[in-house]
């Protein structure tokens, strides 16, 4: 019934929005079989990333990193698109919600328009374009793989609208379009319209308005995209000359600092001004001189203490604690004048710049305030949405949840748990619809290509500038052409848009190629997109190879061009000698397990089983302690003032009242085996360590971080010397004792950002903050002095800190390098302190010295559990993710994800935010009814093995056996395609399909084709 | 001989060394061009065959690079893989070539710098032994 | 009595026997042998002419005994079957018999992997028990192993080895047994320097009677210095040498340490004629035959008894 | 199963240096099982004799064939008609696989490319031991199913010598007192006194001390 009017069903999401989180959202519950509208007001999307060159931690080119998202949702069938559409209104409620939308005109028939660019070519001025310092763009796509892949026309730009309609060949040009409007149904709503950029132009002593050369960071981000105005070089907009020094000024907009800035922090600036400063260097020139002038250095997140420690070390960045005072030009001079003051010295210092960047925070638009509006959502004084206790996801209107920067400042990162979080929420309001067997894509059938004369096809990816900027892509694909069996070779821009997707399937489909090679990135993250994109041409997916002339050779070889372009010439011609060794395979499949096994039962494993319980999954939640509850039985409230226990105390009753949930505490996991979908996990259990095993078909690992505990400054050794945590127990606990002290010093980064532990613990300075207003309450006349390195009070957690501020709260800056002193002296503690300001030593006699110790890894479980599962870890020992910003919580090993402190440490909220969103991932997989087990299986040769058994010895899974034939045999079913087998069998009867002896020795041929021959 | 390039083949288990790889790729650590790479699913999957093979075409150096201890996605394949290297250094011997040419590496996923560190290493090293003598003769 | 072997007789008379050895030289030089021997004079009343011993190449034993016949004196030829098959066996004790030669020692030999020629065949056509058995079968039945009539049977009083001391320690016993079932007459032992464990194997031995249907001389050893009793202990193959020897050893200076071996030995002697069942020592001073009389004499077995 | 194992490549290259082309043959029997003579071990010999070769200047044909089993006259066969001008064959079989093909191949050099060494079994992955000498008259009835002409450094047939100790041979540390295993059999087996029996001495006629053995199955043979 469901079905059958899909135009009317409820039983979908709307996802507002086509960033990076509303893509996201959009692609978890389109792979966990549901439903979604996607809805975005630009005319292609990909949100505020596709205007970014390179994004931290990694710094790798976004739009290559974006592109196969996008791809990916553009073909999702589970999902539609709606660009140029906006919300009006939405009424009804959770489950039953009626939207009415409104699209735009595009001038442009979607389904016609080839995004050939001819339209453009005969009229640019009336093709729509609109990021920053646009006018020179080369091209007006927004961005080379746009999605939908097509042009947008503004009418009323156009002289000659019958010559622009003449002008495309497909006829997808009406100038009739109306746009349309109409309701829709959903039952539940994602809000990720992204967030907007302060506009410096009304601070006039930094000179935005005036000078050319002072530009915001997302257009100097613009400069430095290879798709910009300058087509990636980095030129002064003032005179097209190249920039010998730069500064960036940090906090434009945010903290309070300036005429209407916000009052929050925006979170992300200090990393984008690192990363754009890093980049600066790598790209362009070692010396072009960059300082950054901060306030407060904010890397708080998962890394990024190392990230600016090496642009501190490795790049030699310039940093200047100081908030310049001007930026002028005088007239007649080419450079711009910066004045400062520093901490040690209150005399004016000025510098020459040729560049300023301006680091501008985040703010909500006022289209998207209306917006929300509309939807009738609560909003807080900075109009971002007001939510509900702990779960920042969730709006005030039910069935309405938020996802990135709208929900608050954050980075690529945190919208990506964020949103998987959102789709975990608003799926739950949804029901599956049931699936039918056609609902299965249909393919061709593949062709036969066995005994077929190879006829390879090598596409080669410039990948904007990742590989183009290095090599040139024409001249090798010209030299690739000549090798044998190689009947076609071109060149592709980015390979995994659309447009050469496209590209790349005519050619097959024309020169009638029958294996293929793609010379681009790396074969972990591409390989399964090409080997779809062939076997949609009726080419078995293993007829494939990739040629990682991206990561493994621009990438690294970026100095040495030359060598550059040998080696990748080198991997080209070895895939090419490979791919004509292989063969068509099968893939085996089996269906899959849906129990879900959570590790560790903290608030967050305890929220992820839940909402998995609650999707009807079955749960077995194994906590290693006797009790439930995790770190968070020690804490009391957070900053924003919720009462943890109360919340706790609640989790664990819906946890313990769950039918779907099996609690498994005092549980040890001991041994574990299988593959995503079907592993079996065997664990310790109670007391008397009685053994159990689980089969399940995910696994979520939140087994926490432990509070950090180093012998420093007395701890442990003088009573009055405590922790946060503990001084938080004293708080509310001991309000007597707290009311008769007189002075209390807090000492922050106590054991983190340190050698030993390089890393920021993230929650010691929300917490000092916390525990000081908290004493301030029942001690107003409590002198506290905080000691800090940089107060990381991101996000709203910024006006808690000016509040303690203004309540009285000393915070005194130290340098890593002079650190507090305190010793016992009677029942006090006595510290000594540079002032860096006073440029004085201050001796404080405190009644109590409290010192943030912060988290780190819980080392002895973290390690057993890597060992056991075969997950990598950090250096500091957290478990490493697949990758930081596209997979925050995915682990490499698939079927396992990671949330909570866990990953890293964080606040209860943002944990629960990562349990909401691994439960999302989770489903990804868990709505499939079968899993995969690839074509990479071991095959024996019956008539080659001598039964000697050394395959059935090696195998380290036990999979081979002697069969009644009296033959080694190998179900494919099991084997997990390591190839150990094949290595040692002494007759050559066992080979690891895809990786043949043959294609082996056929690449370590064609590598020294040169050399022999 | 200053000049000399050597030609580095590296056999990379797909989970651990080859994803290093990719991670000095992203993180812009360069090393020497010298060292190819060819993708295994483990490093248990290279044969003895596949090493001398790479010599008998003329490879200056090759390298098994794997996970680091116990951390093997297919439980001890690394480990297998470090004894074929012992063996198979000892077959070089016999076959007069310097076993220094062959080399087991144990990398983890994330150790992109350890990556680039051990490829430039490796590269120094083999440039200090010279070409390979079956590349001198047959050049 | 079976043969005309003075061992035997002095045996038989109920004597504490007394034998010690004298190693063939590596050369062809007789008066080394024959000077060493001179120490034993009237000191034993038969010497081991070893064989082979720890498969390094000498003098041939049978040449050996001869020579030391010749002196006038009590041979007891030892015989390895580790260098000879059968024929070249049989062959030698006729040969022995016919100069003389009238009391033998039957063993497997130490391992080639000891000597010398490591790389020689070992060859092992019969063991020792088998040997035992084919020099009763040519002096009682004079028959040759293969199963024909000897002219002139050789009248050879059989001797074998015994270790009290290696595993598995439960065969000791059985495996002694197995030697008196296959027709030898006397045994001597190991070197004993645990006296327990050796007092241990022979309540075995008696338990099953065996001391009454055989001789079994002791077998005793002065060490020369605590690197000797080093070197016992840890490299040579089933001897047991208890740590406190060594420490005995270790606790005089070099320059008394000889006189230190010299006492234990003697000191294990008293100790072991309290021991049922033991008929007599064997004395192997080995390199160092001259102490072989004031062991002797101060062990209270001098002067030999003569008997003919 | 007949173990064998690789010779030093040095000794097999002074056979074969006379030759340009030569015949590399495998066997799929015993020798594949233990690792010394199947198509992997074909496949490394080759690579290193080439690289051997390659390194002192000079260089060699060599095609790689592996069969079924060398030791028989049929499967020989099947290289007649493959066998062209490689002037002479490097086998990677035991010496019954040699020797079979210098029978049938008289005008071709036939060279040994392995040692063979003994009648064992495996014993874990990679190890192989000892377990017969192929004696033709079988005691393993009396010993407990452990054999001591095999088995014992200096096969005695009546019990350990005096230098086993903790149940190892005087000879190594890392061979086991046969004696020991077999007493340790008969005490399982509640038969010690088997022990107490002599064992008379052995008829080598059986074991080769009577020439070439043959054995003749008049049912079969034609």
């Amino acid at each position: 019934m469901q079905n059958t009017n899909t135009l009317q069903t409820s039983n979908r999401v709307l996802v507002v929005g086509g960033g990076l989180g509303g893509i996201r959202t959009a692609l978890d519950l389109a792979e966990a079989e549901k439903d979604v509208i996607l809805v975005d007001k630009a005319e292609n999307i990909g949100g505020l990333m596709t205007q970014l060159d390179r994004t931290f931690p990694t710094n790798n080119c976004d739009l290559c990193t974006l592109a196969p998202n996008l791809s990916e949702s553009g073909r999702q069938e589970h999902i539609s698109l709606l660009s140029m559409t906006t919300v009006q209104g939405v009424t009804g409620e959770k489950g039953n919600f009626t939207v009415s939308l409104k699209s735009a005109p595009r001038y442009i028939n979607l389904d016609k328009c080839t995004g050939c660019g001819a339209c453009y070519e005969a009229f640019p001025e009336c093709v729509r374009f609109s990021p920053g310092l646009d006018h020179r763009a080369p091209t007006c796509m927004r961005y080379p793989q746009a999605i939908p892949q097509a042009y947008s026309i503004e009418l009323d730009k156009c002289q000659d609208i019958e010559a622009l309609v003449k002008s495309c060949p497909a006829g997808a040009i009406n100038p009739d379009d109306l746009g349309s409007s109409g309701e829709i149904s959903c039952g539940a709503i994602v809000m990720s319209p992204g967030a907007s950029l302060f506009d410096p132009s009304g601070i006039d002593y930094l000179g935005y308005s005036e000078h050319p050369d002072v530009v915001t960071s997302l257009e100097y981000e613009r400069i430095l995209s290879a798709s910009g105005p300058t087509s990636g070089q980095l030129l002064r907009p003032s005179n097209g000359e190249k920039p010998k020094k730069i500064a960036w000024i940090q906090c434009i907009g945010s903290r309070g600092l300036q005429k209407g800035a916000a009052p929050y922090c925006s979170g992300a600036c200090c990393m984008f001004a690192l990363k754009e400063a890093m980049v600066t260097k790598e790209r362009f020139q070692e010396d072009i001189e960059t300082t950054i002038f901060y306030m407060d250095m904010r890397t708080f997140g998962k890394d990024y203490e190392l990230y600016y420690q090496r642009a501190k070390d490795d790049f030699g960045i310039r940093f200047i604690h100081s908030r310049p005072h001007s930026v002028l030009r005088q007239p007649g001079a080419e450079k711009l004048e910066m004045s400062y003051t520093t901490d040690e010295s209150s005399k004016l210092i000025t510098e020459e710049y040729d560049m300023v960047v301006l680091s501008t925070g985040f703010r909500v638009g006022d289209d998207v305030r209306d917006l929300a509006l509309k939807l009738d959502i609560e909003l807080n004084e900075s109009n971002f949405p007001v939510h509900s206790g702990l779960n920042q996801i969730a709006t005030s209107r039910p069935g309405i949840y938020v996802a990135g920067t709208f929900q608050g400042p954050k980075d690529i990162p945190e919208t990506m748990v964020q949103a998987s979080a959102a789709a975990c929420l608003a799926g739950k309001d949804i029901a599956s619809p049931k699936k039918s067997p056609d609902d299965q894509p249909l393919l061709p059938p593949e062709k036969h290509v066995v005994g077929e004369e190879p006829k390879v096809g090598v596409f080669i990816c410039d990948c904007g500038e990742n590989i183009g900027g290095v090599i040139d892509v024409e001249a090798l694909v010209e030299r690739v052409g000549k090798l044998p069996h190689v009947v076609v070779a071109q060149a592709e821009g980015h390979g995994c848009s659309r447009e050469s997707m496209d590209h790349i399937r005519s050619t097959i489909k024309e020169m009638g190629i029958n294996r293929v090679v793609i010379g681009g990135c790396s074969p972990r993250t591409h390989e399964a997109k090409f080997q779809d994109l062939i076997r949609q041409e009726g080419l078995n997916k293993y007829l494939l190879e990739m040629a990682n002339i991206r990561d493994q050779v621009t990438w690294v070889h970026a100095l040495q061009p030359e060598k550059a372009v040998k080696k990748a010439e080198e991997l080209i011609r070895m895939a090419v000698g490979a791919v004509i060794k292989a063969q068509p395979l099968v893939e085996h499949s089996l269906p899959i397990n849906k129990n879900v096994l959570v590790v560790g039962g903290g608030v967050t494993g305890m929220t992820s089983a839940l909402e998995l319980a609650e999707q009807g999954f079955k749960v077995y939640l194994a906590e290693k302690s006797p009790d439930l509850g995790g770190i968070a039985r020690d804490l009391r409230k957070t900053l924003e003032g919720d009462d943890i226990q109360a919340f706790l105390g609640s989790l664990i009753e819906k946890t313990m009242a769950n039918e779907n949930i099996e609690v498994i505490t005092g549980a040890i996991i001991v041994d574990h085996s299988g593959m995503p979908g079907m592993f079996t996990t065997g664990m310790q259990v109670g007391r008397q360590m009685f053994y159990r095993q689980i089969e399940h078909g995910v696994t979520i690992l939140a087994t926490g971080a432990m509070p950090n505990r180093p012998s420093e400054f007395m701890l442990d050794e003088c009573k009055e010397v405590v922790t946060q945590i503990e001084i938080q127990t004293l708080i509310e606990d001991q309000p007597e004792t707290v009311r008769q002290w007189e002075n209390i010093v807090m000492i922050q980064c106590v054991g983190s950002r340190t050698k030993e532990n390089p890393n920021c613990s993230r929650i010691c300075c929300q917490n000092a903050i916390k525990n000081s207003l908290r004493i301030l309450e029942i001690n107003p006349d409590a002198r506290i002095f905080v000691l800090y390195r940089d107060m990381r009070t991101y996000g709203f957690q910024e006006e808690y800190y000016q509040k303690a501020r203004e309540k009285g709260v000393i915070f005194v800056r130290y340098h890593q390098d002079n650190p507090p002193q305190a010793i016992s002296v009677d029942d006090k503690v006595e510290v000594t302190f540079t002032d860096i300001i006073l440029g004085k030593e201050i001796v404080v006699t405190a009644d109590c010295l409290c010192l943030s110790t912060g988290l780190v890894a819980d080392q002895d479980s973290t390690e057993e559990l890597a060992m056991t599962f075969k997950l990598p870890r950090t250096h500091d020992g957290f478990f490493l993710e697949d990758h930081v910003k596209l997979r925050p919580v995915d682990l490499p090993v698939p079927g396992f994800f990671v949330a909570g402190t866990a990953h890293s440490p964080k606040t209860i909220s943002e944990s629960l935010v990562q349990a909401r969103a691994v439960a999302s991932r989770a489903q990804t997989l868990l709505a499939k009814e079968h899993i995969n087990l690839g074509a990479t299986t071991a095959k024996v040769d019956s008539t080659r093995c001598a039964s000697c058994l050394i395959c059935v010895r090696a195998c380290p899974f036990d999979v081979p056996f002697i069969n009644a034939d009296g033959y080694s045999e190998i179900d494919p079913a099991k084997c997990h395609g390591c190839g150990i087998c094949a290595t040692e069998c002494p007759a050559k009867a066992i080979q690891l399909m895809q990786f043949e002896d043959d294609q082996i020795l056929s690449k370590l041929e064609q590598l020294f084709e040169e050399v022999v021959g | 001989m200053e000049n000399f390039e050597p030609v580095i083949v590296a056999f990379c288990c797909h989970y651990c060394a080859y994803t290093a790889a990719d991670m000095a790729g992203s993180q812009r650590l360069p090393y020497p061009s010298n060292v190819k790479i060819i993708r295994v699913p483990c490093s248990g999957k290279v044969d003895a065959l596949h090493i001398t093979k790479a010599f008998e075409k003329g490879a200056d150096g090759v390298y098994v690079a794997g996970c680091l201890d116990g951390d093997c996605h297919f439980k001890n394949g690394n480990d297998k893989a470090a004894k074929l290297v012992t063996y198979v250094q000892n077959y070089l011997e016999e076959i007069g070539l310097e076993p220094e040419r062959l080399e087991m590496v144990r990398i983890s996923a994330g150790m992109g710098d350890r990556f680039a560190l051990i490829a430039t290493e490796i590269t120094e090293k083999i440039r200090k032994l010279g070409p390979s003598p079956i590349k001198t003769v047959a050049a | 009595m079976k043969t005309e072997s003075n061992l035997e007789k002095v045996l038989a008379a109920g004597h504490l026997a007394v034998t010690s050895e004298c190693g063939p030289p590596r050369g062809a030089v007789a008066k080394e042998l024959t000077d060493k021997a001179k120490y034993l004079e009237g000191v034993v009343d038969a010497v081991n002419v070893t064989d082979n011993q720890t498969a390094m190449v000498r003098m041939s034993s049978l040449a050996g005994s001869v020579l030391i016949k010749q002196q006038g004196m009590h041979p007891l030829l030892q015989v390895v079957t580790r260098d000879r098959n059968r024929l070249a066996i049989q062959a030698d004790i006729l040969g022995a018999y016919s100069l003389g030669i009238d009391t033998m020692l039957c063993l497997s030999g130490d391992h080639t992997k000891f000597g010398d020629h490591p790389m020689a065949a070992n060859v092992h056509d019969i063991d020792s028990i088998q040997l035992i058995q084919m020099v009763k079968g040519m002096r009682d039945e004079s028959k040759f192993q293969g199963g024909s009539d000897i002219k002139g049977a050789p009248k050879m009083f059989i001797g074998a080895a015994a270790n009290p001391f290696a595993d598995p320690f439960e065969l000791r016993v059985m495996r002694l047994a197995k030697k008196i079932a296959a027709g030898v007459d006397f045994i001597q032992t190991q070197c004993i320097f645990n006296i327990e464990k050796f007092e241990l194997w022979m309540e075995g031995v008696r338990k099953m009677g065996l001391h009454k249907k055989c001789y079994i001389l002791a077998g005793v050893t002065p060490m020369k210095s605590v690197g000797a009793a080093r070197y016992m202990k840890n490299r040579v193959p089933g001897m047991d040498v208890p740590a406190d020897v060594v420490e005995r050893m270790a606790s005089v200076p070099k320059e008394k340490q000889p006189d230190e071996g010299v006492d234990i030995c003697i000191e294990t002697i008293e100790r072991l004629k309290k021991v049922e069942g033991v008929a007599g020592f064997h004395i192997m001073a080995i390199e160092w035959e001259e102490k072989v009389e004031e062991i002797v004499r101060r062990a209270g077995l001098y002067p030999r008894p003569e008997i003919s | 199963m007949i173990t064998a194992e690789r010779k030093p490549l040095e000794e097999i290259i002074e056979y074969i240096k006379p030759f340009k082309r030569i015949l590399l043959l495998g066997c799929n029997e015993c020798v594949t099982v233990c690792a010394a003579g199947g198509r992997k071990e074909v496949g490394l010999l080759a690579s290193g004799l080439q690289l051997a070769l390659l390194k002192s200047g000079s260089s060699i044909e060599i095609r790689e064939h592996t069969l079924e089993r060398q030791c028989d006259p049929e499967y020989v066969e099947e290289l007649v008609p493959m066998i062209g001008s490689e002037e002479a064959i490097l086998s990677m079989a035991c010496g019954c696989g040699v020797q079979q093909l210098a029978t049938r191949f008289k005008d071709k050099p036939v060279f040994p490319a392995l040692n063979t060494k003994f009648m064992g079994g495996s014993l874990s992955q990679g190890v192989w031991d000892e377990r017969c000498k192929g004696c033709g008259d079988c005691l393993l009835g009396l010993t407990g199913g452990i054999c001591p002409i095999a088995k014992c450094a200096k096969q005695l047939m009546n019990g350990p010598c005096g230098g086993s100790t903790d149940g190892k041979c005087e000879i190594s540390d890392d061979v086991e007192c046969a004696w020991q295993l077999i007493w340790n059999r008969l005490k399982a087996l509640g038969q010690e006194d088997r022990f107490l029996d002599i064992m008379p001495a052995k008829d080598w006629r059986s074991g080769g001390g009577g020439g070439p053995r043959k054995i003749i199955r008049e049912d079969l043979a034609e």
